[in-house]
């Protein structure tokens, strides 16, 4: 949630445009160092996690030649600098390594949970947004009103409630008393051999091939948790719409709108908005990161295949390659969305513009 | 609504790492080996010290004990169509004992090795598999092992269609690694199911095999779905999205088993749940201090709430059910006593001592009971709670002052807690052979020479006698506190006929199973 | 008579852009210099650069004929050179009391006496102690200037550099600041260099002017010179008549409307 | 820019606060604070927030007055998984048989405890980071900026699930864990400021004053970023506890029998279904007090926030 | 003939926390096609006093008039939506500050044919080709290149212009133009108020010209009004100027320094407590 909130200060400074292709390569070469202490960072921790990695392998019964021969195997027995030296050589050459937990390449597996995370997260955003903006609007319009005091509590109270929570207590309303959605997970189990996914979004795949009974199965399990981050992210995006929009009404360029007799709805939608669109573009990508790599706790609540779920699986069992694989994905998809709003920063905000 | 033809249940399967049957040695791996390969001889589940033949028709032991030889049920056959052979049974040997992987000592401890695993383990013709083994064992003791899914007999054909070729190397002199890769997820086995699929932590899928020389099995498939909460999966059973339920809680089973279209089955495991005491702690080395934390768990609360129904108070290592087991709790809460004991040690104003706790139930319910009772002597324990691989990453380092742990038998023979409860050859850190003696820095010589001799008493009453013995002296004098033996429960939809929980992990057969 | 301050050929590069090209100024003991020109023309930076503000590139920049090297300056420089900017709200910290604002270059420069020090420095620009505990914000643009120039006179400098120290504020209250600045640079025989766009101030304070464009000087006169209108340069030409106000005349074609 | 009082002429005390002219340090001190608070206090909202972490402050300093029972020691046998309102129990009892209201009692220690301590320790790393980074720019920035990004890109729960297990479980560990989760946005806020300020007019007019780097930053930009940070700070205290409870929940927040709200739920979630009190007294708690220091944080951010407070 | 417009005392007032702030304390005139300025120093209301006859005061600040009345619609009893319409169309008000008063995120040219879209029902080509012209006409000589152009990318002096295109292009009666040079350099001053000068003088539109340079709206206007501190003090010929009577009107005229002039020290205003009563 943090992480969100601060990147806004990382939005280009108003007025100096600077050249796009110098941005790219400014960008460029701070994805790669952030890489690189991403790589240095997740070894450290793999090294200093005290779970013994030959356990994760072998579990507890294996004798103990056995774990021996692993160990040397694995090459834990050498020193620290050569592991590290291994390990970057591997990871430079594409090569992941094998899950230990599952046993398939990493990137296979993520492969497999991305795709569940990233379907959730866009749900939730979506609906944080499509409901998060227009609240965010009216209770700036109406400052001070009874509609702005529901919308900030409303906020805030999304801000306050620990989502693994108010996620057990949705799961005992809705499913257990009501029976309005489906189980935690992603689909039925008697779907398990009639729909085969492409693209690991079920939500699109069982619409592309056509299958109606799927798409409602999926959309009965993923509407509640997608239902929970979506009010996460409307707490946020609310608030948020809500001070740049007051921002924005507090400027000259509104009084002068309001001088040529443009009508409140176009000044408000048309003008104020338009221009709190700026960084509120900025807020919800990186509300959409935030989502994407902090949701480990609905995930667990939800049982869902995600990958917050798989790092904190894999970190528990002190699978490395797991670990790895899945902050270099997050740290990409950070890195990649800053790209991304910050582009769309530069598509909405003419001034960030050079010519 | 699960379909007709499909079984499907709720488990946590989230500990398999592999289906290899030659490398698994996890708890729901066996249940699923076991329903998907066959053995030459299994449990007799009307008598568990007792074993009956499964692709074996017969069997002999020679005078010597030495020779074991396997007569084969005619015209078996694999779910890929292959002959099962005794070739086939003297390769599965074979290649469990060349991968050395972790469940092989059950196998080597006969005294095979990759060397002699040939001779040792061969196939004298189609029909006959011959097994010899290094001692006269007792033979209850031999082929309580070979009940063991690591003797599963894979098919030599199909999995050699499947290896990877390997460069021999010091660690592994082989030139292929025997099909493991592909067997990790692959099947190749004679089983009542055949195995169609593993994702890891998710869900594991099983399907009838018409090739299975025995009883037909009833429905079409078995899907396993990874569940790791017991409120979750009685949420799912009460909602029909589950069949049955495997990891229920007290509370849930409870609920299962008022619920007018559920039911609840249960069947003691070989699984004990202990506490164990480091020597290393010069306080804990005390033998007063060690009865008296005996005298400090409140078994009673314990059984009728923490475990009410999953497990009964099991003070003694072997469980019920194997050979010998004694089934004797001389343990209750005595504060007066532990405090009796506590001050003969020295120790009258009580300590304190840091107990390492893993994450799940009930094992931290306990540890909080426990918590509250070595209260009432002085005892302050500092619970450290882990994830259960760091727990054990400091247990088997054995740096730990207290452990809550539970020991499962590696094979269904009272060998196999004997000898991890009381063999400890080599105390030093480097210790080769960590048993849970060596882990817990607890020599006690005498009782391991008892349980090796036993080992070698081929009477069956006689080895049971002797197995009482060391279990009467080990509650006199051993840093463990025996708190339970586990009952696995299981709650299911009354529409199902013919579900049973066996004695062991691998002995939950669904081959049986039906539906209305 | 030698220069207190001295700028020769001085250029001053913000990442690509030069601001300043090959500039010289000389202003001598006591004098005041006037800098004028239209916005964005160099001025500020000029004296940013003296003050060590800005990114030199080239030049030389002598005060009391002490050579200053880059950017870099001594303590001791800033007890002999003080600045007054352009922005009175803006040079004041927001959070700061106008006691603390006093108090700071008492402090850097472990001058002892603060209190009657503070004291006499807002009696000397007007301003009684009633606001010495006040908030930037709780002070109107004049008053707000008068404590920027307070805080610039406590160190007792003797070359005061004032970047258009009146533009922010209204004719009237320009015209007691004004009073002031000539105030104390009689009283302490003080060295000035003003910037300021409108000519009638520059020849009001000062004795001698440039007229700055595009970074450069393209004009030196004195005060005299100009109001006398012996210009030759004709944007000089140009800001005396747009400084005069405006004449009507009929020249743009409405009828398209 | 209105009159001034020409006479100081007895004054109510309200009147001497808010004084145009001061006449001392510590008036224009108490004018200022005087007026913030009434800015805030004309929120109700704010003022609710405010009565929420003082009834905190209160239940946290004495527990043992208030608490009726043990927060650590219960009853196994009989009193165990009791519904809110069955004898003494005002809240009921969980699976150990402990009275769950004074469990939570005992648990605002520790909330507090969390809370206060991971403040202390990421607002000032972040503080220094930011300003120092924004200050000096060049390759200092570029360094602790890429530091910052790196823990900013780590997920942050699980880098603070790898620090407590890299560090062992235990209530301090967890603050550790997360108060290095924390600080990045602090030093993000505070760099982000100090670049709007180092090129203010009153910067280098301090500079003009001799003032060197290291006063500059601590005397002169600091002060500038604290009250946004100190809005932030009160706003992160939600997301600090929710994060507490977090790992809490995922079993690596405090050791037992602590009464940890979030290990509380973790512990209920078992029972949800029948003895939902068990989870859901906790998971209550946590969301008034999180609401509290939101509403708290939200109602400074007004009075304190030049740019929110508006016209 | 009635006025153009005719103002009886309005009054601005804002009720805040510590007590209602008056920006505009009565202040009554007429007007009519003609230049007219009002001049005083910062904060005495000028800018407020405009915004109330726009209607543009903000939501919390209260107006109250005698007499409000727009060539016979009284502005007062008038609806928001009159008001709107009226807005633009026929009123319209050149804001202070060019930089902050142009949308940023829309180009020059949208923000021009929106306000013609707003008033009259034209087309998108129509309304361009307008847009275009009205942009020749006050004086931008590369129109189609500045049409789109973001307000970031012009210069003061073209952003102020661009606003008086945006103000005039639906042709209104009224024109208020709000400090519309101070921003600007001198020399661009000059070309704005030129486009000013033609408005009125060629098209009969009424101008209320506001400003605290005192020097410009004498040379400039063909009245001038006096403010202080919310209220009118004086109002006179621009040519009579010289003559003014009050003191502060005075005071103002003569504390600009001149070139060529020598006056050591300049006098200074002594504000009169009396002057704001
Ligand atoms: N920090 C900076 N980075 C880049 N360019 C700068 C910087 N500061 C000033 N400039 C540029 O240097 C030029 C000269 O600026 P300077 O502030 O000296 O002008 P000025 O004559 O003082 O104008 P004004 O009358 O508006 O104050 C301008 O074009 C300005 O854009
Ligand atoms: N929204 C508001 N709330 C409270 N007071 C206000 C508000 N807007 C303006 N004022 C006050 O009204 C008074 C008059 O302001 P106005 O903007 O009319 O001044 P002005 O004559 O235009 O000054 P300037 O020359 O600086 O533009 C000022 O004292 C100002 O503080
Ligand atoms: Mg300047
Ligand atoms: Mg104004
Ligand atoms: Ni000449």
């Amino acid at each position: 949630m943090s992480i969100i909130e601060t990147k806004m200060e990382a939005r280009p400074a108003k007025g100096r445009a600077v050249p796009l292709a110098k941005a790219i390569g400014r960008f460029l070469i701070a994805a790669v160092t952030t890489y690189l202490g991403l790589l240095a960072v997740t070894f450290f921790i793999g090294r200093v996690v005290p779970i013994d990695p030959v356990l994760a392998i072998l579990g507890d019964r294996a004798p103990t030649h056995v774990v021996e021969r692993v160990r040397e195997e694995l090459g834990f027995n050498l020193p620290l600098y050569q592991q590290f030296f291994i390990y970057i050589k591997g990871i430079l050459s594409g090569d992941f390594g094998n899950s230990v937990l599952t046993t398939n390449p990493v990137m296979t597996d993520i492969r497999r949970v991305f795709p569940a995370t990233i379907e959730l997260a866009t749900l939730g955003t979506i609906i944080g947004a499509l409901i998060g903006i227009p609240l965010g609007v009216l209770a700036a319009v109406r400052r001070g009103s009874l509609a702005d005091q529901i919308v900030r509590v409303v906020g805030l109270v999304g801000y306050s409630v620990p989502i693994f929570w108010l996620a057990l207590i949705s799961l005992v309303i809705f499913y257990a008393q009501l029976r309005w959605v489906a189980f935690p997970g992603r689909i039925d189990i008697v779907f398990e051999y009639t729909f085969t996914p492409i693209t690991g979004f079920y939500l699109i795949d069982s619409v592309w091939q056509g299958q109606w009974d799927v798409f409602y199965d999926v959309f009965r399990h993923i509407i509640l948790p997608a239902s929970l981050l979506g009010y996460f992210s409307l707490a946020y995006i609310s608030r948020m719409t809500r001070s740049f929009m007051l921002n924005e009404l507090s400027q000259e360029y509104i009084v002068a709108a309001r001088a040529k007799g443009l009508s409140e709805t176009r000044v408000i939608w048309g003008h104020a908005l338009r221009n709190a669109a700026v960084p509120l573009v900025t807020v919800i990508a990186l509300s959409y990161a935030g989502l994407l790599e902090g949701s480990v706790l609905t995930e667990t609540v939800f049982s869902w295949p995600g990958i917050g779920l798989y790092i904190t699986n894999s970190l528990q069992n002190a699978d490395m390659n797991a670990v790895l694989g899945g902050t270099i994905v997050i740290g990409t998809v950070f890195i990649g969305i800053n790209l991304l709003s910050d582009l769309l920063y530069r598509t909405l905000d003419p001034r960030t513009r050079s010519r | 609504e699960t379909p007709k033809d499909t079984l499907v249940e709720g488990f946590a399967i989230d500990d398999i790492i592999t289906m290899d049957p030659g490398e698994a040695f996890e708890l729901s791996t066996a249940e699923m080996t076991t329903n998907s390969y066959s053995l030459l001889v299994r449990l007799d589940l009307n008598d568990t010290t007792k074993v009956k033949g499964d692709l074996a028709e017969s069997w002999s032991v020679s005078d010597d004990g030495l020779t074991y030889t396997f007569k084969l049920k005619p015209g078996l056959k694999f779910a890929s169509g292959n002959p099962v052979t005794a070739e086939d049974v003297a390769w599965s040997f074979e290649r469990a004992v060349k991968l050395d992987k972790s469940p092989a000592f059950i196998l080597t401890q006969f005294g095979l090795t990759g060397d002699n695993v040939t001779e040792k383990a061969k196939a004298a013709d189609e029909n006959t598999f011959v097994f010899t083994v290094d001692k006269a064992y007792a033979p209850s003791f031999v082929l309580n092992c070979l009940t063991a899914t690591v003797a599963s007999v894979v098919d030599k054909k199909l999995v050699m269609d499947h290896i990877k070729p390997m460069t021999p190397s010091a660690e592994y002199k082989y030139d292929n690694d025997f099909g493991n890769e592909w067997l990790k997820t692959g099947y190749a086995g004679s089983g009542a199911y055949k195995l169609r699929e593993w994702r890891a932590n998710e869900v594991v899928v099983l399907e009838r095999n018409d090739n299975y020389y025995g009883d037909k099995p009833k429905l079409n498939r078995v899907i396993y779905r990874n569940m790791k909460e017991s409120a979750a999966q009685r949420l799912a059973l009460e909602a029909g999205d589950i069949d049955i339920a495997r990891n229920l809680e007290p509370g849930d089973l409870d609920a299962v088993s008022k619920n007018a279209d559920l039911a609840a089955t249960s069947a003691p495991k070989s699984t004990i749940y202990y506490v164990s005491l480091n020597l290393k702690n010069e306080k804990l080395k005390k033998p007063e201090v060690q009865q008296a934390f005996k005298y400090l768990v409140d078994y009673d609360a314990i059984s009728s709430t923490l475990i009410k129904g999953i497990g009964e108070i099991h003070q003694t290592f072997l469980p019920k059910g194997q050979l010998g087991a004694l089934d004797e709790n001389p343990f209750k809460l005595d504060v007066a006593k532990a405090k009796e004991l506590l001050a003969k040690a020295g120790l009258a104003d009580g300590f304190s001592v840091t107990m390492d706790v893993r994450n799940t139930q009930p094992v931290t319910g306990i540890a909080e009971s426990m918590q509250q009772t070595l209260a009432q002597a002085g005892v302050k324990l500092e619970i450290i709670p882990g994830d259960g691989k760091q727990t054990l990453t400091k247990y088997r380092a054995r740096t730990h002052d207290m452990y809550i742990g539970q020991w499962g038998s590696d094979y269904f023979d009272p060998n196999s807690n004997a000898d991890t409860f009381t063999a400890n050859p080599d105390n030093s850190d480097a210790g080769t052979n960590k048993t849970l003696a060596w882990r817990n820095t607890f020599e006690t010589p005498e009782l391991d020479k008892q349980a090796k001799a036993a080992l070698l008493e081929r009477d069956g009453a006689k080895r049971a006698a002797m197995y009482q013995d060391i279990q009467k002296k080990y509650l006199e004098n051993s840093p463990f506190v025996f708190i339970f033996q586990q009952i696995e429960v299981a709650g299911y939809r009354k529409n199902l006929k013919d579900f049973k929980l066996g004695p062991s992990f691998d002995t939950n057969f669904v081959g049986p199973i039906a539906k209305e | 008579m030698s220069a207190a301050l001295s700028v020769e050929n001085l250029s001053v590069v913000y990442d690509d852009f030069h601001a300043l090209q090959d500039v010289s100024i000389a202003v001598a003991s006591g004098g005041s210099f006037g800098l004028v020109g239209e916005s964005g023309s160099g001025k500020s930076t000029l004296l940013r650069a003296i003050a060590g503000l800005a990114p030199v590139k080239g030049g030389a920049i002598r005060v009391h004929d002490q050579l200053l090297q880059g950017a870099k300056r001594s303590k001791r420089f800033y007890r002999n050179v003080q600045m007054v900017f352009q922005d009175p709200y803006g040079s004041l910290h927001p959070r700061q009391t106008i006691d603390r604002l006093l108090l700071e270059p008492l402090a850097i420069h472990g001058i002892a006496d603060s209190e009657k020090r503070i004291a006499r420095a807002l009696d000397e620009v007007g301003l009684g102690n009633g606001f010495r505990f006040r908030y930037p914000h709780q002070l109107s643009g004049g008053q707000r200037q008068r404590v920027a120039i307070a805080r610039a006179l406590i160190v007792e400098p003797s070359i005061l550099l004032l970047d258009e120290p009146t533009s922010a504020l209204d004719a009237s209250v320009q015209a007691e600041v004004l009073n002031l600045l000539e105030q104390i640079r009689r009283d302490r025989k003080l060295t000035f260099v003003m910037v300021s766009h409108d000519l009638g101030v520059v020849t009001h304070m000062c004795e001698r002017l440039a007229v700055m464009r595009n970074g450069a000087v393209v004009e030196r006169l004195t005060s005299d010179q100009l109001a006398s209108g012996d210009v030759h340069e004709d944007y000089t030409r140009n800001l005396m008549i747009a400084s005069k106000g405006f004449v009507k005349t009929r020249n743009a074609d409405f009828s398209n409307i | 820019m209105t009159v001034p009082a020409s006479q100081p002429a007895p004054m109510s005390r309200r009147e001497w606060l808010l004084s145009d002219r001061p006449q001392s340090r510590v008036q224009a001190r108490l004018g200022r604070a005087y007026v913030t608070w009434r800015q805030f206090s004309a929120n109700k909202l704010a003022v609710l927030g405010l009565i929420i972490i003082i009834a905190l402050l209160f239940v946290a300093a004495f527990a043992d007055l208030l608490a009726t029972h043990s927060p650590v020691v219960g009853d196994l046998k009989n009193a165990r998984l009791l519904p809110p309102g069955t004898g003494e129990y005002l809240l009921g009892t969980d699976d150990q048989g402990r009275d769950i209201l004074s469990r939570l009692i005992y648990g605002s220690r520790l909330t507090l405890f969390v809370v206060v301590l991971v403040a202390i320790i990421s607002a000032p790393i972040g503080l220094i980071v930011g300003t120092v980074s924004g200050y000096a720019g060049g390759w200092v920035d570029a360094v602790l900026m890429r530091i910052t990004d790196i823990f900013l890109a780590f997920p942050k729960l699980v880098l603070a699930l790898a620090f407590v297990a890299a560090l062992g479980p235990g209530i301090q560990n967890a603050i550790i864990a997360i108060a290095i989760t924390s600080w990045p946005p602090y030093a993000r806020i505070a760099r982000a400021e100090t670049l709007t300020v180092r090129r203010s007019d009153y910067i280098s007019a301090v500079k003009l004053m001799g003032a060197s780097p290291v006063r500059i930053i601590i005397r002169h930009v600091m002060p500038l970023c604290l009250s946004s940070l100190i809005v932030r700070v009160t706003l992160d205290m939600a997301g600090i506890i929710l994060t507490a409870a977090g790992l809490g929940f995922l079993g690596l927040g405090a050791q037992p029998p602590l009464p940890e709200w979030g290990a509380m739920i973790a512990s209920g979630r078992r029972f949800i279904l029948d003895q939902w009190w068990v989870a859901a007294m906790p998971g209550i708690a946590i969301l008034i007090v999180s609401l509290g220091f939101n509403l708290l944080g939200d109602g400074l951010r007004d009075a304190l926030d030049p740019k929110e407070s508006g016209q | 003939m009635t006025a153009l417009l005719t103002v009886d005392n309005l009054k601005v007032s804002y009720p805040t926390r510590t007590g209602v702030i008056e920006a505009v304390r009565g202040v009554s005139f007429t007007l009519d096609r003609e230049r007219l300025g009002i001049v005083g120093e910062s904060g005495s209301g000028k800018s407020q006093t405009g915004r109330a006859i726009m209607g543009l005061t903000p939501k919390h600040g209260i107006v109250t008039a005698d007499k409000l009345d727009f060539n016979g619609i009284d502005l007062i009893q008038a609806s928001a939506k009159e008001r709107r319409l009226l807005r633009g169309k026929r009123i319209a008000m050149v804001l202070q500050d060019p930089k902050y008063s142009l949308d940023p995120v829309m180009s020059i040219g949208r923000q021009i044919c929106e306000t013609l879209r707003t008033h009259e029902k034209v087309s998108k080509a129509e309304a361009t080709e307008r847009a275009l012209a009205m942009l020749e006409a006050v004086q931008i000589r590369d129109p189609k290149r500045v049409f789109d152009l973001y307000p970031h990318e012009v210069s003061g002096g073209m952003g102020q212009r661009a606003m008086i295109a945006m103000m005039l292009i639906a042709g209104p009666e009224l024109l208020i133009a709000d400090e519309p040079t101070s921003a600007l350099d001198v020399t661009v001053q000059l070309d704005v108020l030129k486009i000013l000068d033609k408005l009125v003088s060629e098209r009969g539109m009424g101008l209320i010209f506001v400003s605290h340079d005192l020097r410009l709206v004498s040379s400039f206007c063909d009245r001038v009004i006096v403010m202080y501190a919310g209220r009118i003090v004086e109002e006179l010929r621009a040519s009579d100027l010289k003559n003014a009577q009050h003191p502060y009107t005075q005071g103002l005229l003569n504390c600009m320094p001149q070139i060529g002039e020598d006056r050591h020290p300049l006098p200074v205003l002594d504000r009169k407590p009396e002057w704001a009563a």
